[in-house]
Order: C-alpha cells, then sequence, then structure tokens
C-alpha cells in the first residue's frame, strides 16, 4: 500500500539516536568525565563537531552519552511499567467481575491519582536522587498504564470463541491467557510501549531537569538543558542541542508509534468481513 | 477495480424489488451508490434518474436535499445505526428539520406519530428515550420511521432484517409491506434470504459478482430459475442433507433439573441487579447417534444452556450425566467426560486464535488427551474428512474463507474423537450455499463416526434439515420438545406456533 | 442517576483513606528531621531536641495519623513547621494561584484542541490535516519548560510585553493577575492542546465511521452537519477522559513551569516543603492533590454519564 | 522624583522571619538591619558599630560588659525598647529551651542585668574580647517579650523598616517605619521577591521585575549584565570560605598524607574559572581573605598532580575510591564534578552524592557519614569550628581548642592577630579540609540604585541607606 512516511521519519529518527546511543557505550569522541576547563565554551569547529560546554566537555560526547541515559532510563521504566503492569492486567481479565479484577483496577486508580512529578520528588526525597530512582518513579505510573491496556484488550479477547475453544480443551486461565491472550495483544502493546518510551524520555527529561535524575558525572538531557539555560544568550547552544535532541527523540518515538499502529493495526488488516 | 458491472435496476412506485444474492456480491454497493454515499475512494459512474431527474448531475449540496426527502434508507445492522447519545424521537425529528419541513415543536410531534406509526406507541415507547433502551427490531422500528418521514418516492432497506430473530423479522417486513402500500413508494429490499424476498417483492434482481444475473417478477424468477446461479441459490436454501435415521442407542447425555443463574451485573462497588435465569429447569436427553435441535428467540438461554453442557460453566442445580457419568451442580466437568465433547461456534473469525496454524489450532483438544503418538497423521486424516487438504496444515486462519474455516472449527471438534458435538449457530453466519456444504458434511461426518450433536439455531429451515428431535425454548425454559417433523408442522405450543408463522419460507416450484 | 452519583462516591472515599495511608507511610520514612534543618549548621543537639518537642513531632505513629486525618476532615491541617502559618491558609493562597492557572491553561488547550481536531478531522488525509498532525507531534515532543523558556525569552526579555515571573495577586485586580498567568498557562496548554487536538481527532475519525453517521447521512446531513450533531457529542467521551487527566496534572505536574515563572502555586509548595522537610505540610497538599485528582474523575465520570446516556442506569 | 519603592532578589525565601530560632541565611538577609536590631551591628565593611547601644565598655579582664541603649527606640509596635527587654532576649537565646541555632553566641554568658532601663550589664564566665562582636550577629537581635512568639510570621523589631506583609512563596513586603530612632531610610517600601530558580532569576532582572539581586546565582551571565547600561554588577566579598570536607575521621583520610595528596590534586583555579566562572578568590586556610588577619597559605596546597601522586603511593592508597556528598547549591554541584574528574587525573575515583539540604545535615553534619563534601561556611569569622572535635570533619588535635581560649581571652589587638594567624597555619598545615576558595558576592542592580552593600560581611539586605537617583 501507500508508503509509511510515519514509519519511515520515526524509524529513522529513533534509529539514529539508538545508533548513537550504543555508539557511546564504545566509543565517543572525547571522554565526558574528563573536565578541560581551559578548553571550556569552544564554537563548534576544530576537534569538537558541536563545541564544548561551560566545563570544556564536548557536546556531541555529551550528547550521545545524554542519549544513553535518557533511553536507559525510559527503557528500564518501560520495562518495569510492561513486567508488572501486563501480567496485572492478563490477571484481571481472566477474572473479571472478580474481586481480584477490582483490585487490580482501584490500585491502578489510585496510583494515578498521585501527582506523578510529586511522588517523583517524595521517592527523591526518600531514596536520594539518583537514575535509579527517576526509573522508579516513572515505572510506577507505567504501571497502570500497561494493565489498563492489557486488559481492556484481553477483555474483548476473552469474548471470543477461540478462547471457548481452548477452555473446552481444558486449558486454565493462565494458559490461556499466556497462549492465546498475550501473543494477540502484543501489537498493541508494542504500540503502547513506544509511546510510554516517549513519554519516559520527556520524563526523564523533566526529572533530571530540576535535578532529580541521572547524577553527575554521567550527563543527562536535562541537565545540560538546566544548566545550559542562563546561558542562552552567551552560547545558546548548550541549550539548544539537548533541547532538540529531546525534541527529536520523542517525536521520533512518537511518530513510529502512529507508524505501528497503523501497521499493526488489527482493524486495518482485516479483510472483507 | 469495479465492484459493481453495468447495474441496471427500474423500481416502479408501489412497487417491491428484491436484490438478493451472495454476500460480497456487490448489493450494499448498489444501494449506496443510489444514494451517492459510496465509501471513500469509491467512484461511481452511469446514470441514476429519479423522476425522471439523474441524481448523478446533483451537486453534493442538491444531494444533501435528496436524502432523506426523496430517498431513504434503513441498514442491516439496527444496533449500531442510532446515535447512542440522542433521544429517538428527536432523531427522527431531525429528518423533518434539517429538510426545513418543521419547526422544531412540530417536528417533535410529527416525530411522535411517526414513531406511533411504526408500533411504538407513545405510551409505551416515549419518544424521549435513548436508543440503548430500545431492543434491536424496536430500534430498526426507529430508523424505519427516520427514513419515511418524509414520505421518500424510493425506501432502500439494505439487508433490514438480518440482525432480527425471526419473529421480529415477520414484524418490520409487514411494516414496510404496510408502509409501501400506504405511501406508495417504492421499495428496494436487499437480502441474502431468499425466502425473504418470496414472499414480499414483486419483483427480483438476482446478482453475482457485481452483475445482476437475472431480473424478472419474483415468483417467475425462483421457480423458472432460468440462470443457473439462481437455481444454484434457491438450491442451497432449501437444501436438506440425506438423514440418516439413528441407530436406537442408549441414551449418551442427559441433563435433569440444569439451573444457570447469573449474578445480575454490577451497580458500583455494592449494589447488584437482581439475579437472572438464564437456564430455567432443563431436562432432556441426546442419544447415542442421534441428532437434537435446540431452537428458540435470541436471548432465551440457548448459548447459556450449551456452555453448560459444554462444562464451560457451572450449573446452579442440576445434573449431567455423560454416559452414566454424573457431573453435579457447582462440581467440575472432570476432563474424561470433557473430552468426550466438543463444539463448534457461530463465528468463523473469532473461532481461530490468528497467530497458530491450522495444524495447531486444530490439535487444541490434544491438551486434554495427551498428544497422541500419531498426532500428525491425525490431523491430516481430520483436515481429510471435512474437505481440506492436508498441505493447508501449515496455513493461518486469515487465509481461509468462512466456509472453510468452519470446516476447520469442525475438525477441532472432531479430532479428538468425541461422542458429541455442540453446534451453536454453526452455520448461522455462511451463506446459503456454503451453508448447504457444511450442512452436507455435518450429516456425513455424523453418519461416518456415529457422532451425537445439539444442534442450536435460530432457523428453523435449517434444524428441520439435519434434527430428527427438536426442543423449542423460551426465557430458559424448554416449552416443546418433539420429532422434528412433528413439532415444525403440527406445533403443540403458542410459542412454536408463533415462531413457525414468523419464519419466511420459500415457495416449492410447482 | 442518584445510585450511580452515591456508589461512585463510596469507592471515591475508600480511595481517599488507601491514598491517605500511603502518604503517611511515605511521610514517615523521609530522612531529614525538620527541625536539625530548620536550625542549620551551628545548633546544639538540645536545641533540636527543644523543637522537636515544640513542633509536636514526638509521639506514636497511630496517634499522629489519627490526628492528621481527624484534623484533615474538620479542615484543620495543622500548623506549618517552619512558616509557622496554619498550612490550611497555606493551601488557600497557594490554590488562588494553581486553580486558576489550571482553568486558564484547560481553556486555552480546549479552545485550541477541539476547534482544531474538528478541523483536522474534517479535513482528513488532506494538506491541513496533516499539517496539522504534524504541529501537533511536534507540540507533544516539546518539554514544556523548554518551551517555557523560550516564551520568557522571547515576550518578557526581548519584547518586554510582560513579567518574566511572578504574581502580583488577585488584589492587584483581574487583569493583572491574568496577565501574570498569561505566559505560564500558554506553556501549560500548549503541549496539552497537541494531545487533546489530536485525541479529539481521532475520536471523531472513529465515530465518523459509525453507522449511525451513515443513517445520518441517509436522512439527509450534509457532512459537516453530521460531524456538529452526530460525531461531536460521541467524540467527547475520549475527550473527557483527557480533559480530566490533565486537569490533574496541571494542577499538581506544573511544578517546573512554577518555578520556571516562580509562580507562589502549590506546586512549589510541595517541592519547598520538602526540601526543607516542612512534612505537615507536604501531607496535607500530597492529599489535597490526589482528593482533588479523585473528584476531578469523579466529576469527569458524571459528566460521561451527562454525555452519555447509556451509562446513567448503571 | 526618583521613585521611593525597591523590589529585591533573593534565591531562597525564608521559612519564617524569626531571626532567633533558624538558621536559615534568607531570614537575616530579609530583617537584619532592617526589621531587627542587635546591640551592636555589622557595619558594611565588617567592622563591629554601634546599634542599639549607643556605646559600651568592657572591664579590665573582658569579663563584664555595660550596654548603654539609645534613647527613645521604640518597638514597631509602639512599646518602648528597655534594658527588661535585652536581659529577656539574652537569657531567651540561652536558656534551656532555646531554639537558637547559634546558642553557642551566648554560652559565655553568667548573668544579664538591668541597673537602669537604658543601662545593660552582661557578666561572662570567661574572658571575652570578641563579645561585641558576637552581639552584632542576626542571631543576636533584641526582641520584646510581648511578641517573641510570634515573630515567626509577624515580626516586631526595631528597625527603619516595618514588616507590612508576606505572601508566602512570593514575596516580603516592607514599610519605612516613621517613628524610626536614626536617620529616616529613603525607601518607603521594600519588597523581597523569591526567585529560587537562576534562569528566572536571570529573566526578571532582564524584564525588570526586579530591581537589584543582591546574591545572584547565575554567574556566568554576568557578562550580559556588565555589557547593558541599565544595570550595573556589583562583585564583593562575603564570609563564605568554600572547602572540600575531609572526614578526617575515616580511613584513609585520617592518614594526612593522603588529606596533603588531594589538596594537591585539586587545581582551585580550574575550579573558581568552571564554577563560579571566575569569581571569587582562592584561599589556603579557613579564613577571609579580606581579613587583616589573613594569611595567604595557598602555595601549601598547589595545584600539582605529580605531588598528589606520590604522596598516595608514600601512604600506600592506590585505587582508592571516595564518596564526594554534594549539597544544592551550585558551587557544590558545579565544583564537584570538576574535584571529581582532578581526583580522578591522580587515580582516586570518586562516587558523586548529590543531596537537599535536609539530607545533608542529617548524614553529613549530623551523622558524619562522608568522605568528601563541598560546603561553604558563611558565619564569619568561624575558624572556632576547628577546635570541635565533634564537628562534621573531625578534626582532632588539643593544641587548636587551646588557642582559641587563648584567643578568647586575649584583648590585645597584636597578640589576637598573633593568634588567629596561629590558628590559620595549624589547619593548614594539617591539611584538615582543602580550602578552595571565598565565595564572592556577585550581585545585579539598577544602575540607578545606590547605597547597597557591596560586600557581606554578614547575611544581610541592609536598605537604610538605599536610594534611587535620577
Ligand atoms: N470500502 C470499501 N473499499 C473497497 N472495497 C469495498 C468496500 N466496501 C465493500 N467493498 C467490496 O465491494 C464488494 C461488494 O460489497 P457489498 O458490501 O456491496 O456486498 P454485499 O452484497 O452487500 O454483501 P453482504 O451480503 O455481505 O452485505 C465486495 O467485494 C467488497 O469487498
Ligand atoms: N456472562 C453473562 N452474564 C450475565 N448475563 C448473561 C451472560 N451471558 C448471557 N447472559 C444472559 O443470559 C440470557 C441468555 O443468553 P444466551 O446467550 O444463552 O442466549 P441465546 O439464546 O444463545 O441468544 P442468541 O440467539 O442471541 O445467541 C440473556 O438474557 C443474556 O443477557
Ligand atoms: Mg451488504
Ligand atoms: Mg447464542
Amino acid at each position: 500500500m501507500s508508503a509509511r512516511p510515519n514509519l519511515i521519519a520515526g524509524g529513522v529518527l529513533s534509529g539514529t539516536v539508538l545508533a548513537l546511543a550504543a555508539l557511546s557505550l564504545v566509543w565517543v569522541p572525547h571522554d565526558v568525565a574528563a573536565l578541560n576547563i581551559a578548553e571550556r565554551l569552544r564554537p563548534p569547529g576544530g576537534p569538537h563537531p558541536l563545541g564544548t560546554d561551560h566545563l570544556g566537555r564536548d557536546m556531541l560526547s555529551m550528547l550521545m552519552v545524554g542519549a544513553r541515559s535518557s533511553i536507559a532510563v525510559a527503557l528500564v521504566a518501560v520495562g518495569i511499567g510492561m513486567g508488572a503492569g501486563v501480567p496485572l492486567g492478563l490477571m484481571a481479565a481472566a477474572a473479571r467481575g472478580s474481586w481480584l479484577d477490582e483490585l487490580v483496577m482501584r490500585m491502578n486508580d489510585l496510583i494515578f491519582a498521585f501527582p506523578a512529578l510529586v511522588i517523583a520528588i517524595l521517592i527523591t526525597a526518600i531514596l536520594g536522587p539518583s537514575a535509579l530512582n527517576a526509573i522508579l518513579a516513572i515505572g510506577i505510573f507505567n504501571i497502570p498504564v500497561f494493565a489498563r491496556v492489557t486488559r481492556g484488550a484481553a477483555l474483548s479477547l476473552w469474548t471470543l470463541d477461540y478462547i471457548r475453544a481452548a477452555e473446552l480443551a481444558g486449558k486454565g486461565r493462565v494458559r490461556i491467557s499466556a497462549e492465546h491472550v498475550l501473543p494477540n495483544i502484543v501489537n498493541l502493546l508494542i504500540v503502547q510501549a513506544t509511546i510510554q518510551f516517549s513519554l519516559g524520555i520527556l520524563a526523564e527529561a523533566g526529572l533530571s531537569y530540576v535535578g532529580l535524575g541521572a547524577q553527575p558525572p554521567t550527563p543527562s538531557w536535562g541537565r545540560m538543558l538546566a544548566e545550559a539555560q542562563t546561558m542562552i544568550y552567551s552560547a545558546p547552544r548548550l541549550a539548544i542541542l539537548p533541547g532538540l535532541a529531546i525534541v527529536l527523540t520523542v517525536l521520533g518515538l512518537n511518530l513510529l508509534g502512529d507508524g505501528l499502529r497503523d501497521a499493526l493495526d488489527p482493524r486495518l488488516r482485516r479483510t472483507t468481513r | 477495480m469495479p465492484v459493481l458491472r453495468q447495474v441496471s435496476l427500474g423500481i416502479g412506485r408501489r412497487e417491491i424489488v428484491g436484490l438478493a444474492g451472495e454476500s460480497g456480491s456487490g448489493k450494499s454497493m448498489t444501494a449506496l451508490a443510489l444514494m451517492r454515499l459510496l465509501p471513500e475512494g469509491a467512484r461511481a459512474e452511469g446514470r441514476i434518474r429519479l423522476d425522471g431527474r439523474d441524481l448523478m448531475d446533483l451537486s453534493e449540496r442538491q444531494m444533501c436535499r435528496r436524502r432523506g426527502r426523496d430517498l431513504g434508507m434503513i441498514f442491516q445492522e439496527p444496533m449500531t445505526a442510532l446515535n447512542p447519545v440522542q433521544r429517538i424521537g428527536d432523531q427522527v425529528a431531525e429528518t423533518l428539520i434539517v429538510h426545513g419541513e418543521a419547526t422544531r415543536a412540530e417536528a417533535r410531534r410529527a416525530a411522535a406519530r411517526l414513531l406511533h406509526r411504526v408500533g411504538l406507541p407513545p405510551e409505551r415507547f416515549p419518544p424521549g428515550r435513548f436508543p440503548h433502551e430500545l431492543s434491536g427490531g424496536q430500534r430498526q422500528r426507529v430508523c424505519i420511521a427516520m427514513a419515511i418521514a418524509l414520505r421518500p418516492q424510493l425506501l432502500i432497506a439494505d439487508e433490514p432484517t438480518t440482525a432480527l430473530d425471526v419473529t421480529t423479522q415477520a414484524r418490520i417486513l409487514d411494516l414496510l409491506k404496510a408502509l409501501v402500500a400506504e405511501t406508495g413508494m417504492g421499495l428496494l429490499l436487499i437480502t441474502h434470504d431468499l425466502a425473504v424476498i418470496s414472499g414480499l417483492a414483486d419483483r427480483l434482481a438476482v446478482m453475482r459478482a457485481g452483475e445482476i444475473v437475472e431480473e424478472g417478477p419474483a415468483a417467475t424468477v425462483l421457480t423458472a430459475r432460468r440462470h443457473p446461479y439462481t437455481s444454484a441459490l434457491v438450491a442451497a436454501s432449501a437444501h436438506s442433507p440425506a438423514t440418516v435415521p439413528p441407530p436406537p442407542g442408549p441414551p449418551l447425555l442427559e441433563v435433569r433439573d440444569a439451573v444457570r443463574t447469573y449474578p445480575g451485573s454490577r451497580r458500583g462497588l455494592i449494589g447488584r441487579a437482581p439475579p437472572q435465569r438464564a437456564v430455567d429447569r432443563v431436562s432432556f436427553a441426546i442419544a447415542r447417534g442421534e441428532s437434537l435441535g435446540l431452537v428458540g428467540e435470541s436471548g432465551c438461554g440457548k448459548s447459556t444452556l450449551a456452555r453448560a453442557v459444554l462444562g464451560l460453566e457451572p450449573l446452579q442445580g442440576g445434573e449431567i450425566r455423560l454416559d452414566g457419568t454424573a457431573i453435579r451442580a457447582g462440581s467440575p466437568v472432570p476432563g474424561q467426560v470433557r473430552r468426550r465433547m466438543n463444539a463448534v461456534f457461530q463465528d468463523p473469525y473469532g473461532s481461530f486464535n490468528p497467530r497458530h496454524s491450522v495444524a495447531r489450532l486444530i490439535a487444541e483438544p490434544f491438551h486434554l488427551t495427551g498428544r497422541p503418538a500419531d498426532a500428525a497423521a491425525r490431523i491430516d486424516e481430520t483436515l481429510l474428512a471435512v474437505g481440506l487438504d492436508p498441505t493447508d496444515r501449515t496455513r493461518f486462519i486469515h487465509e481461509f474463507s468462512g466456509g472453510q474455516r468452519q470446516r476447520i472449527a469442525i475438525a477441532r471438534a472432531l479430532i479428538a474423537r468425541p461422542d458429541l458435538i455442540v453446534l451453536d449457530e454453526a452455520v448461522s453466519a455462511l451463506d446459503v450455499r456454503v451453508r448447504a456444504q457444511i450442512l452436507d458434511l455435518l450429516a456425513d461426518l455424523r453418519a461416518r463416526f456415529g457422532l451425537s450433536y445439539l444442534f442450536i439455531s435460530h432457523d428453523l429451515s435449517v434444524v428441520r434439515s439435519i434434527t430428527e428431535r427438536v426442543l423449542v425454548m423460551k426465557a430458559g425454559r424448554i416449552v416443546e420438545e418433539g420429532a422434528t417433523e412433528k413439532v415444525l408442522h403440527d406445533p403443540a405450543h403458542a410459542y412454536t406456533k408463533a415462531l413457525l408463522a414468523a419464519a419466511p419460507k420459500l415457495k416449492e416450484p410447482d | 442517576m442518584l445510585r450511580y452519583a452515591l456508589t461512585r462516591l463510596l469507592s471515591l472515599s475508600l480511595s481517599l483513606v488507601a491514598a491517605s495511608l500511603a502518604i503517611f507511610a511515605a511521610i514517615e520514612v523521609i530522612p531529614g528531621d525538620p527541625a536539625a534543618y530548620m536550625l542549620g549548621l551551628n545548633a546544639a543537639p538540645e536545641t533540636v531536641a527543644a523543637l522537636r518537642d515544640e513542633l509536636g513531632l514526638s509521639g506514636t505513629l497511630w496517634t499522629r495519623y489519627l490526628d492528621w486525618i481527624s484534623g484533615l476532615a474538620t479542615g484543620d491541617m495543622g500548623l506549618s513547621y517552619t512558616y509557622r502559618v496554619p498550612v490550611a491558609d497555606l493551601v488557600t493562597e497557594r490554590l488562588a494561584v494553581s486553580l486558576p492557572l489550571a482553568a486558564y491553561a484547560l481553556a486555552l488547550s480546549t479552545a485550541i484542541a477541539l476547534p482544531v481536531g474538528l478541523w483536522a478531522a474534517a479535513r482528513r488525509g488532506r494538506a491541513a490535516d496533516l499539517g496539522i498532525m504534524a504541529a501537533t507531534q511536534l507540540g507533544i515532543a516539546v518539554p514544556n519548560f523548554w518551551f517555557a523558556m523560550l516564551l520568557v525569552l522571547v515576550f518578557a526579555v526581548k519584547l518586554r510585553w510582560v513579567s518574566a515571573g511572578g504574581f502580583p495577586g488577585w488584589e492587584a485586580g483581574l487583569g493583572h493577575g491574568l496577565k501574570a498567568l498569561t505566559l505560564p498557562a500558554v506553556a501549560l496548554a500548549l503541549p496539552q492542546a497537541a494531545i487533546l487536538a489530536r485525541v479529539m481527532r481521532s475520536a471523531l475519525i472513529e465515530t465518523l465511521g459509525q453507522d449511525y453517521i451513515r443513517s445520518a447521512r441517509a436522512k439527509g446531513l450534509s457532512r459537516a452537519q453530521a460531524l456538529r450533531r452526530h460525531a461531536f457529542r460521541n467524540a467527547l467521551i475520549p475527550v473527557l477522559t483527557i480533559l480530566g487527566l490533565q486537569f490533574s496534572f496541571l494542577l499538581a505536574g506544573a511544578i517546573i513551569i512554577e518555578n520556571v515563572f516562580f509562580l507562589p502555586g502549590l506546586g512549589r509548595l510541595i517541592f519547598q516543603a520538602i526540601t526543607q522537610r516542612d512534612l505537615i505540610v507536604v501531607e496535607s497538599v500530597v492529599m489535597l492533590l490526589v482528593f482533588a485528582v479523585i473528584l476531578v474523575t469523579f466529576l469527569v465520570d458524571l459528566a460521561y454519564a451527562a454525555v452519555d446516556p447509556r451509562l446513567r442506569r448503571r | 522624583a526618583p521613585p521611593d519603592t525597591i523590589t529585591i532578589g533573593m534565591v531562597l525565601e525564608p521559612p519564617n522571619l524569626d531571626p532567633t530560632s533558624g538558621a536559615a541565611a534568607a531570614i537575616d538577609e530579609v530583617v537584619y538591619a532592617n526589621l531587627f536590631e542587635g546591640l551592636t551591628r555589622f557595619a558594611p565593611d565588617g567592622t563591629v558599630a554601634p546599634g542599639l547601644a549607643a556605646s559600651w565598655e568592657a572591664n579590665e579582664a573582658a569579663t563584664v560588659y555595660t550596654f548603654h541603649l539609645r534613647e527613645g527606640v521604640r518597638f514597631h509596635d509602639g512599646t518602648a525598647l528597655e534594658a527588661e527587654d535585652v536581659v529577656f532576649t539574652l537569657d531567651r537565646a540561652r536558656g534551656p529551651d532555646s531554639t537558637n541555632a547559634q546558642k553557642a553566641l551566648f554560652e559565655g554568658i553568667e548573668s544579664v542585668a538591668a541597673p537602669d532601663p537604658l543601662t545593660v550589664t552582661v557578666t561572662l564566665a570567661r574572658p571575652d574580647g570578641a563579645f561585641p562582636f558576637k552581639m552584632a550577629w542576626g542571631d543576636a537581635v533584641i526582641v520584646a517579650p510581648e511578641t517573641a512568639g510570634t515573630e515567626a510570621s509577624a515580626p516586631v523589631g526595631t528597625g527603619p523598616f516595618r514588616f507590612e506583609r508576606w505572601v508566602h512563596g512570593d514575596r516580603v513586603e516592607l514599610l519605612r517605619n516613621p517613628d524610626y530612632w536614626g536617620p529616616a531610610p529613603a525607601l518607603a517600601r521594600a519588597t523581597f521577591k523569591f526567585i529560587p530558580d537562576p534562569n528566572a532569576a536571570f529573566a526578571a532582572m532582564m524584564a525588570g521585575d526586579v530591581d537589584a539581586f543582591p546574591n545572584f546565582p547565575a554567574p556566568e551571565t554576568l557578562p550580559q549584565f556588565e555589557a547593558d547600561p541599565r544595570f550595573r554588577v556589583i562583585v564583593g566579598t562575603t564570609e563564605g570560605e568554600t572547602i572540600l570536607a575531609l572526614n578526617n575521621r575515616r580511613p584513609p583520610l585520617d592518614n594526612i598524607r593522603v588529606r596533603e595528596a588531594i589538596a594537591h590534586a585539586v587545581n582551585r583555579q580550574d575550579i573558581i574559572d568552571g564554577a563560579m566562572f571566575g569569581y571569587g578568590t582562592p584561599i589556603g586556610t579557613h579564613f577571609a581573605p579580606h581579613h587583616p588577619d589573613y594569611v595567604d597559605l595557598t602555595d601549601l596546597s598547589r595545584h600539582d598532580p605529580k605531588k598528589a601522586r606520590a604522596l598516595l603511593a608514600e601512604a600506600g592508597q592506590t585505587d582508592l575510591t571516595l564518596r564526594l556528598a554534594l549539597p544544592p547549591p551550585s558551587y557544590a554541584r558545579r565544583g564537584g564534578e570538576i574535584v571529581a574528574s582532578e581526583l580522578r587525573a591522580v587515580g582516586i575515583e570518586t562516587e558523586i552524592v548529590n543531596l537537599e539540604w535536609a539530607q545533608w545535615l542529617d548524614q553529613i553534619f549530623r551523622r558524619h557519614d562522608f568522605d568528601l563534601t563541598i560546603v561553604s561556611h558563611t558565619e564569619p569569622m568561624d575558624i572556632g569550628i576547628y577546635a570541635r572535635p565533634d564537628y562534621y570533619f573531625g578534626y582532632d588535635r588539643p593544641d587548636f581548642p587551646a588557642l582559641m581560649d587563648r584567643l578568647a581571652g586575649a584583648t590585645d589587638p597584636a597578640e589576637r592577630s598573633e593568634i588567629l594567624k596561629a590558628a590559620q597555619r595549624m589547619i593548614a598545615e594539617d591539611y584538615v579540609n582543602v580550602y578552595l576558595f571565598q565565595l564572592a558576592k556577585t550581585g545585579v542592580a539598577n544602575a540607578k540604585l545606590e547605597g547597597l552593600w557591596e560586600n557581606a560581611p554578614t547575611q544581610a539586605n541592609d536598605l537604610t541607606a538605599v536610594h534611587w537617583t535620577d
């Protein structure tokens, strides 16, 4: 059918970011832990294609390593959300209407009722600021999202006759959930995961912007942005580059999510009926 | 890709023209083309003349003025054809208001009158109701009221009764007939069910793959069947597989005083609606090798009973006995009992996990029995038995048509060699010709494997063709039971009589 | 309808109790002593102990929880440790900023998103729609604090149309108050509007595919009429859900924006109270926010019922 | 006519307005010399000047001080200031229920008496030449018994301004006190606006929302203001010795070689440039460089990575990993990154832990659970903290308290100076901490504003002399 511009643009954007982040694991142009005060605030060019920051670190390397922390935080947070939310959602759907279902859904509502940023701050106050706590704070709020999506999709599958057939074959709820329900909502979960991933990147940026995310010397986009803000006149690129990195990554992931939804949506795939 | 090819049709005043054909033949497209409401991407060519004026020449704005005033249309699915958040009276009144035929207040009064006319008297069905407060048949009446509000010259009804059960269907068809007589409008009645048309239409057009293959006075078309496709359709509608007399056998399944109650639906955290008895002290038996029919209106509890028999739902009272092993209410059905029963469900699309291969789908019942050593051979054998090819085993379900899927469902039901197969509306979703093939297959399999069937359907003609004995169910209870021929020819219970009277019949050729 | 509301109300109160326990427990395990914080680097231990007594930080867990809860129920939230004024007064002061800001931002985002979403849906697949969709994608991707910073740069620092931030108070006049809240509201509203417009559009497109739209068209309604009269109200349900979520986000999630514009709002109160270990303020305000969210959810549920008659009987 | 109102920007909001029970610098920044006055006060150059006491004298042994109060001083509530108020204030501050954050200031007092309404005599347990200095602190301001309990939210003092209102989270407003005993201030109204975010502070200053920001939080933007004729940048000194504190209790930091190695590993100028954008004066000991008794000991801890490595090797410390705890201010957070990178260069790995103040106080200050931390000690003349072995960095050399005892008893300026110099040397040679730099006071103000303090001998925004020019 049509070339899917969303999918392609999103794939290229997020692919590039992912690739750069992966590359930073083995190679960066300059060590970001080594400060060089004499080299501070160098304009782009020469050994520093994007210049250096106020502590003389190479901006390109900082952005690459920053991508890594953003992605790691968001990815693990999504992992937590899926790891806990999907089984909960499956369980709730399998036991639909029972107290278990009710309990899971009420817990979801309760988590949703807490303002996320406030919880992040509280967690940080209890455990101290770190990337781990950012992950925890973002991850907790991913759980109800996945639980809800999973339950909703699973509920509609449970009304289908192939589930009846599996019950006839004597399969239990757990087995049916794993064998018949989960594989058929995987598409939906992938789409949701990309969306949550992009939200996670934004959330991580916000948290590290207020100093609650990854801690120095680990670079993170949000903190780079926060630290450079006041230099917007003297060295605008310091604040603009990390901002741009966030925007492009989130944009890429959102486009990818949209593209995947279009590509995987069973409603669009289903033939004549 | 053309969907319709050179379709020509004429409809006179006060005339009812039937348009019949298999699913996907282009009937709906024809109707939508007439309304110029084709889905995005579709394009229509040719001429549509209404009272001499070519509708194709009109601008979209002019066309809007024609729709509803000169052309009315009702659709197949009454459950979704109405705006759920608007009162039915307002929806009917809207037809008058958008055409500037009445002020809001007048339109309201007119709507009330119209609703009364289509059988929704204001005392019982005030116009202030919302669609969800009405049954399917009642909603279809609202749609009809909406469509005839301005007495259009032509009413198009696209499968208006397919989603309704027989008694309701009969009433709606009567209403349409009366309206045609009363207002003098022409009616284009689209259906896949020849029997519906045979009792109603003056003329009949038969459509196949976007072409009208035969057209003429309804009686002539149905009896003369000049075109082979028409005769194939008629034959399939009336199809009756050669039934084998049941070998006298001991009772296989006995159900005694089965009760299934649903807790009332939740109302918030604490409240519940009162419980509802979907199956109310039902008793019956099926002999080994016997085919037992179960008929009744939608919602009377047929499926619930079937699920209870299959052990998919707990019973609140009574007992089920399979080949002597008793299962009492409250206790789960043991595996050895359950493996001797299997089922085929109505929806050929929702019955299969789209991610599993045919072989895996069919082999699912082995979960209970343990996978036999010759599983692969058994799968091939079963595929052959239902008329599919063993090479199909690696394919996925989306590669099959509805009829083929139903064969796969039957294969799945057969593979563990059960004694009893429950068929819940197993052929209702199929086209007549495909349905005929499946019915033949079922009869054949029964003869070969000595199977027993519990055959559930709302379609009496199907039940007649494949069962020896029939149960009639109403509101959770069995109201009549007996040999199929006898019950269907000479019903004892008033409800059965009503059911029979409502069922449309295809006139036998002389 | 009444019964529906009552049962929802019951589950609402259960949620509140659960929330209060969670908050209290969290506050209990936060390390750091308010008294020590207040007295700083040179304080002697007995001075800190004296202050602890004065603040009422001694007492068992249960009595303090019960004191707190019963206080909350009667509107008495106690005395702030650091400010030494009733927490209720602090909260009222801050709400006078946060609530109007949230409402302003919500109004803005709705006013932008609904027409834009409607327009895009009506022009589905055409250039205008694609343009709007691209713009909304960008709107979602831009972090709002970053956007806020740019707004300040342009409108306060460069053009000097408005203050860079701060809030003069409502007694300075409605106009001044609104002016001070405009940039923050815009910064909050635009990303929200992008989300809302997308939801509006897809909800409309979804409803436009429904059978009853076809019925309406068959009655003679034009495409636009069908959109307005039939699709709009049905599409409102997902939009309402998002609006409810957004309101709670705006009320509490505006912390960063409040910082950028140095607004004395609720979010900053919490932030500050946590760093100063003014725990009595933290627990009461978090509780209040949770209450607000649950209340908004409840109101959204009622609004569903108002929009969708199918929900009224349950 | 020039305006007679002013808006002053401040980073932190005071938690309350009672300087006698709370350590927050922000309290004094609002109330010191504006709302509240003590017996003595700090002059802008850091010397001790008469406050509510027009004069005072000490006996020969420096154990009895007699303060003569000014006449006609009234509290903002209209009551007159009397010697009994002073007695009350001092007794309250040193009493067992005292919540005064600097209780140590009053520790030496044995008794306070009011022989007549305008005379106060203070008897000390031990000689203390610095007692008038101690009475100049913000924590020693005089309050009246009737209002002492409510100063936190409704401060009543004797100063040139009286409290008007406090919009929590936003601003505190002060109004001119018409009954002030001294010369009337030029300003009729002063607003302190609280802007925690450096970027917001920058924007507020640029947009003209704030007239002056005496402690501007973003030194990197100062060149911007310098280039703009609308503004004046005021760079002065503070009493803030910024140090890389070492936990002297804990191995291997109990080894002087390791401490010396760390001192040589750190490049002060890099930290001043990188973290403070060039603002700050390098120090080599815990003493303010603008003080006449300051000794420049920076050479003792020259930047010398080679020597640092050698010392570490000598101490047998290779593969050292230390935890560096950083409180919120940017000197600590930015400086910490630089310190970490410089320590790595000599083979010491660091694990950075960022802490809020409350956590820092709990973990480092109270429980001494740390290896390294960066903090600025902003109290004036606070070298005495090295005499407290239970203090957080754990310096425990008996010679030092002895030195301080001598200092307390000395009234001869030359002798005092000698002792102070010896003290500076002792801690520098023991490499107790790494002395980084003296925090600069970097302020920005409207160019038309005059009379703001240039230096910060104490945390204060004394508005008495502030006025606008045309
Ligand atoms: N929106 C569409 N886009 C493309 N092809 C379509 C669309 N809708 C229907 N078709 C195709 O047009 C053909 C005719 O469809 P139509 O709906 O008219 O059949 P029908 O005779 O009404 O069948 P049924 O009895 O199932 O309603 C079918 O082959 C179908 O696949
Ligand atoms: N899970 C359930 N919970 C509550 N009520 C149910 C449930 N399933 C079915 N019912 C109710 O039980 C009654 C019988 O339903 P059932 O599906 O057995 O009818 P049916 O005769 O098979 O109808 P149809 O011909 O439409 O399939 C109906 O009134 C239905 O609303
Ligand atoms: Mg059709
Ligand atoms: Mg059924």
